[in-house]
């Protein structure tokens, strides 16, 4: 990190922000990674005096010299990452309206949650006559999602959204092999978000676009024309990847039907609907959840997640194992790993079972009426938050009515001033809010995805709505500010072109 | 519980801007037909105090193995996780932010993630690792897409790698299009296969599942002189004794990340962690942190390489990992520097010193033996026994015991042994002690 | 808060800090306290649905109207109190060379240790069979201490040093007064913590003040005739709060004995000896400890602490009820209430449990060897950062050698450049640091009392004086700079005469 | 393990530095005959590892209420602690934080601290706070400080105050000079006293040792006819139910703050409350936070009215406080903020109902009464048993019920049960059922 690293930058006296972030307290910037403070000899780890004789291994195994670790004492480890845990957003840093990934209030209580011995000290080799507990959590979780979704059955394996999605294709690929039938491939509407293409082709389908109409919805009448007897299934985000919802998802889905071929319900944007429809009752076949969207798990800047998958019940056989199962009998519990047709084992062990006691706690604190309340809140916020914003940031498709987040578009601020969403997004980050998607979904042009979901309250909305209308003043009255932001962050615009033309991804 | 903060009035008020008559009229869009007209089937609307009681009662019919003393692994170990750790990734500021898609905001989790990169070479002896996979096992299943080019589609695995490893190569493989083929070994190691030019990689686990050290060298070897890529399970912690994957000649080690300061949590959340040569950098999967400067010259990081992610691949892309393990490979991240290189060589060679006590104590008990009796072994061991391996794992439940694995498939007698620094001597003699008795019960 | 709350003040150019400190990411300022979000009917709490009746207790003993309690979201509480989290300095982020207070690292296991739900969970009126553990800790605590300082039993129920103090001029008072002896004055040095005297008045003594030397010791001489049969007892921190040790602490002790008194040792600097001397083997009848600083107990911003105190055998009988105590035969321990000569309760149950079990683990992770290490480590680091600072800073007292802190003086500043301690302290908060302790002892003028602790490494020892030297030039070149300071933090210096002259201290 | 992070080279370059042959000669100064020559005799130098786990063995010997459900009070209650608490209150920056004497580094504590002060008032409905005292009792024993003044120096306890807190004022009297003198009250109520002109303060708990509701008004009223300070010891979870302190006629109000977020410790960390009228503010004890603006107006946080304190006043300071329990004012401040004003009542009412239907089901067990039957009480009430209360509560243990605290003081049959909001109506039915069962075994 070069000397001058922790200068603060002065903004442009024109720019000082209305409501900068405060600073933080901290020490001088140190410089660069914990590998800078190493000094030979130094050490934080202490473990017992031995207490038997060692053990020589053969020669040719042994390593020749160690890894070069970090020697930091622990105090300075401490301070390193504290450090770097104050240079980063959270959800309790403020609003994190970021579409598609409903960044709403984690609660609390789900640590203790995961940090129950039950839970966070079982090996998950452990036989079941001493793992009853988190059995039935499991299975618990499992009949609640699938009482949510409208599904019979369901996986508790994948440890994310696209490896739900690679499930549940490879669940349909199952199906219809079992079926000897010789399909090759999976419709997805051409919004769709960047896993569900690569999903497909991973399950070994082909993908075929269907574009988007000028509502914003799957073009019916080219998915009639796309649609043939090759047509494994269909995958759909409801509401979509622009927060509209499918109105015609009986008759998309009864065309796919036609065919032999299932439908694939994208669980990504589940937070718009709970409570209010099913995909079940849609007509899907296979629901993945994000239960770092939908059921407030903390995503931990990139993860963990996990992504349950859903099935109806003529699927159910080709889950994947091992599988909860309870003896209705007795009442015990055990991991069914015998299931001639399962499609086998998507993940090590059981899946991110500490994410999914979190998923658990979450959905029985909020129970029916909690859960409805939450899609109403969400949907109630997007649409005042879009009603705010109308008129310096015009929806992608202005006729729709968005559900729990909307797409607006920066494109007039473009054209007229050479200013892009990034550029908002980042003079935002100086206002001191993080900004919403942009750049995706990508049929919009100059997309801001904006999901403000429910925990936010009014106030929030009205000084966000605030801010970037200010943004937005301020790319006409000064548009060079938005082109210099950020300035009140650690590090200003980063040279990413730089970054994967030198590739330094290791110290 | 419930956590939107909307008051009556808010919701009046609200409504009233955006001209809506009902929250109702919001979902207007929903074709009658489909709506659920009906409340979910979920009891509930439970109190913090009362869903936490629940929990805690569902956890206390759970023997954690603070109650069990655990000589449990294969793939899974009771390694110590020092209170530094989740003190630090534990902080709301990690936890509770998303993939670092606006880098000015996410510096720290950026920063961490290139830490966790370099110290993963480090370990590997190899040149590029990522911010983290799923789990250990679909971090194979990444390296076999990595490895599978062109003509070369085939997938030779050692028939000592954990079948668990072998199933999930195969659930992945049904959509890749390849089945694993596994190549025989000898007496608990593997011998080298015959390599063709169909072959993309060759995959060996070292430790074994049985905890053996492999003829690495010599298997690596082999996949090279028939042109494919050499393919490394790894355990991280035997890394300060045992020689690196890029030392013993793997093109790309993968390995389950739990031991580096992660909870057994039942399977997960884990970490897959992975490594290869540079010249594989554009076939990696996941996210990637790269290093480079701002506007003003400062260092800083970012998302890096995206071209070859799906979000911009779509349905090109080799991987569609999108949410990765990033905070256990924060966590990771932390453990590793408190362990330096002179802990990571301490706890292994502890490992080594207190699995070998405990296999000459176990061993000494009559009718029980080593199944491999002479190959090398790092903290893992298979026993042969007198009965039913899985009989006496119960059996010795009840003495307070976790007494290991069973592993059926290799016979019903056999019992994998894990032996981690934090099993005192005191505990290992009475684990030996126990399963003397258990075995005298069952006989007499 | 006004409405420009959060604007970052525009540093002046010549004061871009070298290392300034690096902003956190966060929201606007917020406007004010808790209770400036509250909105009528929201609200974070829930209780479980009644399962009983209601009760109605009678109408004259209910309330009318309800408290003015904040009504905000569980969201905003958890954002609000994060973001005050970030507004503080710790030891978690920098050095904290705050004199007579050890502020060293704080072990994080200390957590884990203190969170154990036989300790946590642990109701202090439980029959002493429930309580076996918690009871053995606090033996072998108590032991430990005794042996650490020499003396011969110790209660642990003080709060905190202060409290300690009382304890321990208690039973002095009660160790005379059963002797039937009159003795009516304390004596202490004039640079005593001011918790010395106020003590020895609440144990209803008089204090008499002993004056220091030109060596910054105890003036032996003056001692001497200060003591006289009145003299009930001397109290003497040790090193002394000019961070000199008292090299004539057996002649000192010796003039008090001759008069039958007894003699206290303030503990507060007790990281200077541990494992080198011990105040038992001094002549000390009486010894509190400060857990919060001797053994990194966290003081969490002002308290808890924890001021156990030892004495000599004769003073045994007069300690606290309850103690905790063994029966030798059976190896079962109790808290016996029963002592006739005891001074009785100091505390409402067993004192601050749960920072006695931080102590333990802190104790015994470092061992005899490692307890001497600490205070060779403190006194190391306090000599060599004392002598990278004598040019700027020179020592009150130049001929003393400094043990774990040193006083240094401001005084050549105040009186060439009109600088005071003050500034050079507000000064070093814009380069990233936290300020010593100025001001006390009061005997030296601008005193600047730097007690760096063990757990600093020689690189940050290194920065921090090169701060301090840049500082006491820019005193030189540019002393507005310093009296403009601080400008980095979220307020700048704050009007103490108008918060003590119109009082607000309440919303 | 140990913290201090020198290497030998850093030790050697160190000394050279300062010109000193070895670490030794740092302490010359510590005359000979006084040194220590031998080590400490104090076992270990153990790793974490080792320490917690002979801490949790410690733990383990205990019988938390998490495996006993907790009928006791008598002071420390079983309250729910909401998770957010001390996810907030346990913050580093807050914990690992001296006092603030930087303002400008500690506007998080001292906002904080602020806001602790204004609730406290919200409750009591008084006129000022402080940063906290050390416990309920050491509260009580200031709020004599504070109001002995001049020839007013006796104090006046009513008989139905928890013994605990008058023994701590006992001790702390022989040092200031006073004896607490208990006025008689009648039906385990107190009965107004007669005060005279050298009376400084009336002291009343209300809710009362047994829990029950006092007569505040009238006990007061005769106080202040006698020219005395009212002083009244409150639970402050009772506020949202009860009358407040100011309300009721005290001039200064004390309590144990245990209940506000604080979990039970064994008995401490806990914190005292304190609250008074203005005219009283420059007699309080301990810090105080005042509002202020800084340089550029901005509005800010300071300790204020040191004036009254030891490191300024030094001997004639009326108050020694110096270190609090700010951590908890801290917590306290989180919890009363989750709570808001009707979550204040909720939980108040719960106490009330779930300790009426206690009480009716337990006097339902022949030979079971009330200590007091027609008196009101909050949460927590006196019974009269059949037998010796302490041999009831240790046989109930059997069945893993912490049936209450024994009052021997009020005769050896006397036993103090508490219930708080936690205590569901089937843990007070099994209580209810063991309590008889076990009557039943001793009669028979
Ligand atoms: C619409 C959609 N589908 C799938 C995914 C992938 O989910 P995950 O990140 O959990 O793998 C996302 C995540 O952003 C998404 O927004
Ligand atoms: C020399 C000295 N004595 C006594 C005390 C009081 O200790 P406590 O704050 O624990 O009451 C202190 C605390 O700063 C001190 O430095």
């Amino acid at each position: 990190m070069s000397a001058s690293g922790g200068e603060a930058p002065t903004p442009p006296s024109t720019g000082a922000p209305v409501g900068a972030p405060v600073r933080r307290q901290g020490p001088p910037v140190q410089q660069g990674t914990i590998a800078d403070q190493s000094r030979p000899g130094r050490r934080a780890s202490a473990f017992p005096e031995p207490d038997v004789a060692a053990t020589q291994l053969p020669a040719e195994h042994l390593r020749a010299d160690p890894p070069g670790l970090p020697e930091v004492a622990e105090r300075d480890l401490v301070v390193h990452y504290t450090r770097l845990s104050q240079m980063n957003y959270g959800v309790d840093t403020g609003v994190y309206p970021l579409g598609s990934c409903s960044m709403k209030y984690n609660p609390k209580s789900s640590e203790e949650a995961a940090a129950l011995p039950g839970f966070r000290r079982l090996h998950p080799l452990q036989p079941d006559r001493t793992t009853q507990g988190v059995l039935e959590m499991l299975w618990r979780l499992e009949h609640a999602l699938c009482e949510i979704t409208g599904m019979a059955r369901a996986t508790l394996q994948p440890p994310a959204g696209a490896c739900g999605e690679l499930t549940g294709l490879l669940v349909m690929r199952a199906y219809h092999a079992e079926r000897g039938s010789e399909k090759t491939k999976v419709v997805i509407p051409d919004a769709a978000h960047g896993t569900n293409p690569a999903s497909v082709r991973l399950a070994g389908f082909q993908a075929v676009a269907v574009p988007s109409d000028d509502r914003g919805l799957v073009d019916v009448r080219a998915l009639e024309s796309i649609v043939d007897d090759e047509v494994a299934g269909l995958m759909l985000t409801n509401p979509n990847t622009l927060g509209l919802f499918e109105r015609d998802i009986e008759e998309i889905a009864g065309i796919v039907k036609a065919v032999d071929g299932l439908v694939y319900y994208d669980g990504a944007n589940l937070n718009a609907i709970l409570g209010r429809c099913r995909p079940g009752d849609m007509g899907f076949d296979i629901v993945h959840i994000n239960t770092h969207k939908t059921f407030a798990t903390p995503h931990g800047g990139g993860g963990p997640g996990a992504g349950p998958v859903g099935v109806v019940d003529a699927l159910v056989p080709y889950l994947p194992v091992p599988r909860v199962e309870r003896d209705d009998a007795t009442g015990v519990f055990h991991l069914e790993h015998d299931a001639p047709s399962s499609i086998g084992r998507m993940h090590g062990f059981h899946g991110n079972v500490g994410v999914l006691v979190r998923a658990y706690l979450y959905v029985f604190l909020h129970g029916s009426d909690g859960l409805r309340e939450v899609s109403e809140r969400a949907v109630l916020n997007a649409n005042y938050l879009a009603n705010l914003l109308q008129e310096s940031y015009p929806l992608a498709y202005p006729d729709g009515a968005p559900m729990h987040e909307f797409v607006a578009t920066a494109k007039r601020l473009r054209d007229q001033h050479g200013i892009r969403a990034t550029d908002v997004a980042k003079r935002l980050i100086d206002l001191g809010y993080h900004p919403s998607t942009v750049y995706f979904p990508l049929v919009v042009e100059e997309s801001m995805m904006v999901e403000p979901t429910e925990t936010e309250t009014v106030e929030t909305l009205d000084a966000l709505a605030a801010a970037l209308r200010q943004v937005a003043e301020e790319a006409v009255s000064d548009p060079d500010l938005l082109r210099q932001a950020p300035v009140t962050t650690p590090v200003r615009r980063l040279d990413e072109a730089r970054a994967a033309r030198h590739l330094k991804l290791r110290w | 519980m419930r956590f939107a903060p909307h008051t009556d009035d808010d919701v009046r008020e609200m409504l009233a801007r955006i001209g809506q008559g009902s929250l109702d009229d919001l979902f207007d869009s929903i074709p009658p037909a489909v709506r659920l007209e009906r409340p979910l089937d979920i009891p509930g609307g439970l109190s913090e105090m009362e869903v936490l009681a629940d929990l805690a009662a569902l956890s206390a019919r759970d023997r954690s193995v603070d109650e069990l003393v655990c000589f449990a692994g294969g793939g899974a170990y009771d390694h110590y996780v020092p209170s530094v750790v989740w003190a630090l990734a534990g902080r709301s500021e990690f936890q509770t932010s998303y993939t670092p898609y606006q880098p000015e905001l996410s510096q720290g989790v950026l920063q961490a993630l290139f830490e966790f990169q370099s110290m993963v070479c480090e370990l590997t002896a190899l040149e590029v690792s990522n911010a983290s996979l799923y789990d250990g096992a679909t971090a194979l299943v990444e390296a076999v897409n990595l490895s599978r080019q062109g003509p070369r589609t085939r997938v030779l695995v050692a028939d000592t790698v954990d079948p668990r490893f072998v199933q999930t190569l195969a659930a992945y493989g049904r959509g890749a299009g390849y089945e694993p083929e596994l190549f025989p070994g000898a007496q608990g190691q593997a011998v080298a296969p015959s390599v063709g030019d169909d072959v993309a990689c060759v995959i060996l686990q070292h430790p074994n599942v049985f905890g053996i050290l492999e003829p690495a060298r010599s298997i690596f070897g082999a996949a090279h002189d028939g042109g494919a890529r050499a393919v490394q399970i790894f355990d991280p912690l035997s890394l300060g004794v045992l020689a690196p994957p890029g030392q013993l000649g793997a093109d790309v080690a993968v390995a389950e990340g739990q031991p580096l300061g992660n909870h057994l949590n039942f399977g997960g959340p884990y970490l897959g962690l992975i490594a290869a040569r540079m010249d594989d950098v554009r076939r990696m999967p996941g996210r990637i942190v790269g290093e480079t400067v701002d506007v003003d010259g400062r260092t800083g990081y970012v998302l890096t390489l995206q071209a070859r992610e799906q979000h911009i691949r779509r349905e090109k892309a080799n991987s569609n990992i999108c949410t990765n393990q990033t905070l256990m490979a924060l966590a990771a991240t932390v453990y590793l520097s408190w362990l330096g290189p002179r802990g990571l060589e301490e706890v292994g060679e502890l490992c080594v010193a207190r699995s070998h006590y405990a296999a000459t104590r176990l061993t000494g008990i009559p009718g029980v033996q080593l199944a491999y009796p002479d190959a090398p072994f790092f903290k893992e061991f298979a026993l042969r026994l007198p009965r039913s391996a899985a009989g006496v794992r119960d059996a010795l439940l009840d003495r307070g015991i976790l007494a290991g694995v069973p592993l059926p498939w290799a016979g019903s007698d056999v019992l994998l042994v894990a032996v981690t620094e934090r099993r005192t001597r005191g505990e290992i003699d009475a684990f030996a002690e126990a399963l003397a008795w258990s075995l005298k019960e069952g006989s007499s």
